[in-house]
């Protein structure tokens, strides 16, 4: 019977189709220029410290965050700004939070690595590579306990791969079947060595060794990151357990801001051939283009609003006031 | 009607009973704490009341599931993860300093950790130097973190109860050598406040500032002295943190005497923050200078005879104080 | 050319193999009836502290080391006397350890649970589960790095699977070929847990995982624990990388001495079932008798001779002088 | 010739390559050592002359590479690992706690430790609470272990080399904001014994007994003392542990007032051991309570003035030392 959809159903899952995937193409163009502006803030000497940019990676926070619920939950690394704007957070108080200031989702005391935000589920970022995993198996924990039928994700780096932990909490969410995803970001490097000599054997295997199911995407197609993330998500809001998720993928900049001569570890051919072939902005963009859903000035029609929308955020956050010193004291204990 | 009377550990078990059953959140995870009850046995019963979902057998993943509670506290359980010997707590230093401690000053005040870690301190076991520890320091230094060490079955299921309703990561130190102390403990319900010290016992001559077994050590070395005609006041802090500095540094104004006690090591240890606590406080009311006793400077070693040398003795203490009051 | 094997070769090749299991057998007993001993002393209250016995998992610690030279590392854990006997100590000195006496291995300092011996490799004792990974896998570090050609063997009860850190260290070994076997002697528990409630997955996945070569034997048939060991040492001896070792076994008594009650958490029934069904020992035996390397009379010879010198060591050590309380303050800095 | 000079990196480097030559047992083990020469850039240099042999990046291990470490330094090597930030160091100390500090004790004198750990501390650099602690009293507390705190170029290169040579577990912190400090530093093989405080600076009315980061502090506000006619003494214990508790007391005892300085928390953290010492050892000679200073009882905030809050400054130190000399 599947052959028999009315035109009008078709068009019906057409519009909301094209709205979905227009809204997944806004969310990543978001990142992207979030990105931009901060490392025009760092390069403007306007930020405190360093930040870990996501520029290249935006499918794989878009593509799993919108297989979520609003009161699902996230953890996110120190490269944490995609997941936090994927899962909802405002990049007004986001650039806040960089600059310091008072508007920020943490007040100022937190920073780009440990951004949280209870209205959107985000249980925070984590400047400890695999501190979070922990983390996110306790909320998939409570999910169950409570009975909320929520789902927990945990964005952790390839890099997290060598942290113990890791393997401790997968084997806790399997054998009491949490609703947890493990989202390992393969972007091939830890810091400044490549994944492959740090890493024995296989990722996936890492996972399915503890009966976990696991699947291998390509990270920079956010279509096929969203469709096994959806797939994921609903068999642990089922109750089906934990999964695990290896999206392959890239980053654009340095492992952080100052992170700019790379030669010695990577070259800049294969920086340019992520970029110019591989791009997840791109790859949805034409395919938006093909299904007739935009066209490039439509698309571009995008980019300037969300750029126009950045400006604004970078400056409020910038005009914003610092909190005041005795807040240093506040917020220890609860 | 005499008083009742039970031991630590049930005084211990009965806290953890009657807030789970006010309080359908809380649960507690650990190895062997269900069935088994722990090898102490500090947690028999508990899994036949509360059911397995509520007190949950763990791999022996004291990282993992130290983490798995931090996660499961800020989103609405208030877990208790039991630690056996507190010389583990080594493998979750990340989980409780790195992110127990620090989530709810590093997320503005958004998120909350009220969890609880029970764990245990204490030598003279002959368990030799991984299961002997008494590392309570390390948490002390912590901001973000409360620590309780509790002395008798009263405080224990007191401070417990007050620990469990606490919104703050908790850690509880419980001494393996104190689990079949007897003392009065009510039926009745009721909380000791973190951050308020005790007096144990009243005296004029010298101040015993001791915590967790060093109590009932400091209390032995009393009854000693005052057969002497030397009246020792025994302080028990019951929480490193919050501290009472207050109390311990009127008694030591009043009695001009501080001995500092503690299980664990001196060397950068609760003892050194007390007499620092006090010898800044009394400064100018002590006639001495405030003396430490703690765990002699070594891995407790297994063989019987060295490893009682490494303690502090009703004994040794008596002889301490007497000097000290000479 | 295989079958052209001369009457003397041949029987120079029994005479050895005889020898050989004999030896075997014998230190199989000697661990059986030193675990006698130990639960004897704690019986009489001679024994500070407790013990784990190791009785019925004699064929993996003694399969093993006979694989090993006397200068191949081994570290050990909680559950050990097995394995340091098995590597050559003397029950004279391990029996004065356990008594914490002066004579013992660690002069009295260690105990049960800490016994180490630079004689016979032996890196020591560990009571922290999964505590001595990492000290196995940086022996087997420092025997590539110094090219001695020595093998580490990493002894740890299935509980250790818990510990991230056998992860971490794993991971390395087969980043950097290192010449470790890792030997799980899957005893069925977890002190008083069943391995199958913290164990998701399967045991062996946790090492394939890594791209470690990994093989599950039958823990009470100490040739075919030995076999495989044998082949896994050699390997790593000539620098294939380190090898994982599933040992199925079954420990006799309690988690430790004072373990007496255990219907709680397993049957007399399934306990009775091992020893007369699945006896290292017993297995062992009849296979020599199969032979004609031994006949029932021989072996019971074995065990007197055994026992008496058991009785010996236990005499030794019940009469040796405690340390002096000076020794309290030596040794905490070399 | 005027004297050469390094700065604080380069003088560690320089020690690591000097010992390195003479010894080819040394490794290096860490996150991104080799090219990358750490994110500090310390090694830089130390994979192209040593090799990837010898100066290996590890994965994101750190329980791992220092638990293979402490197997490698029982066996023949003698082993260095980095971990890159102090904060860190919580994933390693059932490593560095249960088995390094207890090995060589454990097994009656049998089995050595010869291992270095090098690691940070210290805040202001905008990096949150999870990478600005100073968490040196945890290590200082265990028996088994040395803890070394290097304040300028000159004692970096020789206490480096002092530990390297050390045959136990040490553990050596290099304050982050100094790495580009500047002082001279001789080009020969020196080393400097672990245990002896060194006077930084003499004086007469008051002394700072300061570490690390906390010594340039201290020589800081010594100056502006001195423009109001107040001289101070900076003593530096240069390792927590050895402690070399004469140089402190002699101090104090000359001068009657004594400021102790640590970046790390104050509560059961360094300044409380220090004071103790003093406040016991002195205590006939002060004029007034030791006062000590470190970080604010808070997670270290990244928003920049609240950070620049949470640590003593030398202006802080100067009106403290002002008001106490009055
Ligand atoms: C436990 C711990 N060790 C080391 C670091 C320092 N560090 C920060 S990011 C990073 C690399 C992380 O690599 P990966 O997990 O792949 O994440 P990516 O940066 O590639 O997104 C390291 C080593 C840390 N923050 N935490
Ligand atoms: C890190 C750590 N956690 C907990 C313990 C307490 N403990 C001692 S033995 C044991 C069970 C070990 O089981 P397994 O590894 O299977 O060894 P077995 O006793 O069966 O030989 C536990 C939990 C410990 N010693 N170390
Ligand atoms: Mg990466
Ligand atoms: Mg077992």
């Amino acid at each position: 019977m599947t052959t028999l959809i009315t035109n009008h159903e078709a068009g019906r899952d057409t519009a909301a189709e094209k709205e979905k995937w227009l809204r997944v193409y806004r969310k990543m163009v978001s990142i992207r220029l979030f990105e931009e502006n901060v490392n025009e803030l760092y390069t403007r000497a306007l930020m405190p410290g360093l930040a870990h940019l996501y520029s290249g990676e935006e499918a794989v926070a878009v593509g799993i965050c919108e297989a979520l619920r609003i009161d699902d939950y996230i953890t996110s690394t120190h490269r944490g700004h995609g997941h936090c704007l994927a899962k909802g957070a405002s990049p007004h108080r986001m650039f806040a939070e960089l600059l310091g200031k008072e508007a920020g989702y943490c007040r100022g005391k937190g920073g780009s690595m440990h951004i949280a935000d209870p209205a959107t589920g985000n249980l925070g970022a984590n400047a400890i590579v695999g501190g979070s995993v922990g983390i996110a198996t306790g909320a998939g924990f409570s999910a169950k306990h409570l009975d909320t039928d929520r789902v927990a994700v945990c964005f952790f780096g390839e890099g997290a791969l060598g942290q113990g932990s890791l393997y401790e909490v997968m084997n806790l969410a399997q054998l009491w079947k949490l609703p947890v995803i493990y989202v390992c970001e393969n972007n091939q490097y830890n810091e400044y060595t490549h994944y492959q000599e740090t890493t024995a054997g296989t990722i996936l295997a890492r996972a399915t060794a503890f009966g976990i199911e696991a699947a291998r995407v390509d990270g920079q197609d956010v279509r096929e990151v969203h469709e096994v993330a959806t797939r994921f998500v609903k068999r642990a809001r089922l109750g089906g357990g934990p999964a695990f998720l290896q999206c392959d993928t890239y980053r654009y900049s340095g492992h952080h801001v100052g992170d700019i001569n790379r030669e010695y570890y990577r070259s800049k051919q294969e920086e340019q051939l992520w970029k110019t072939e591989r791009d997840p902005i791109k790859m949805l963009g034409n395919w938006l283009i093909d299904q007739g859903y935009a066209d490039a000035r439509s698309l571009e029609g995008i980019s300037e609003e969300v750029r126009k929308a950045m400006e604004a955020a970078v400056k409020f956050a910038v005009e914003a006031p610092y909190p005041p010193v005795e807040e240093v004291e506040k917020h220890v204990y609860a | 009607m005499p008083e009742r009377e039970l031991t630590f550990a049930q005084a211990v078990r009965e806290a953890l009973a009657e807030e789970m059953r006010r309080d359908s959140r809380i649960c507690i995870l650990g190895e062997d704490v269900a069935e088994a009850g722990t090898p102490f046995k500090v947690l028999s019963g508990l899994v036949e009341e509360f059911g397995p979902q509520r007190v949950l057998d763990t791999p022996i993943s004291e990282a993992g599931f130290t983490g798995l509670a931090v996660g499961a506290a800020m989103t609405g359980m208030r877990p208790i993860v039991d630690i056996m010997f507190g010389d583990f707590i080594t493998l979750t230093m990340d989980q409780m300093v790195n992110q127990a401690a620090k989530v709810h000053y590093m997320s503005g005040g958004h998120w909350k950790v009220p969890m609880v870690m029970r764990t245990t301190l204490g030598a003279t076991r002959r368990s030799a130097a991984q299961h002997s520890q008494s590392l309570q320091a390390w948490f002390s230094h912590v901001p973000g973190l409360k620590v309780v060490l509790p002395s008798t079955p009263y405080d224990a299921k007191g401070l417990l109860k007050a620990a469990i309703r606490d919104e703050n990561p908790v850690v509880f130190f419980e001494d393996k050598m104190m689990y079949k102390l007897k003392g009065p403990v009510p039926d009745e319900d009721y909380t000791i406040p973190l951050g308020v010290a005790d007096v144990k016992r009243e005296g004029d001559d010298i101040t015993f500032i001791a915590t967790s077994s060093m109590v009932q050590v400091a209390l032995g070395a009393a009854s000693l002295l005052e057969k002497e005609g030397i009246s020792a006041e025994v302080v028990d802090p019951r929480t490193t943190w919050p501290l009472d500095e207050k109390t311990l540094i009127d008694s030591a104004k009043k009695t001009s005497r501080v001995i500092v006690l503690d299980e664990g090591y001196g060397r950068y240890g609760v003892t050194a923050e007390l007499a620092s606590v006090v010898a800044e406080g009394a400064f100018y009311d002590l006639d001495s200078p405030v003396k430490r006793m703690g765990a002699m400077h070594v891995p407790i070693p297994f063989s019987p005879p060295l490893e009682d040398a490494t303690v502090p003795t009703e004994q040794s203490v008596f002889e301490a104080a007497r000097k000290m009051c000479k």
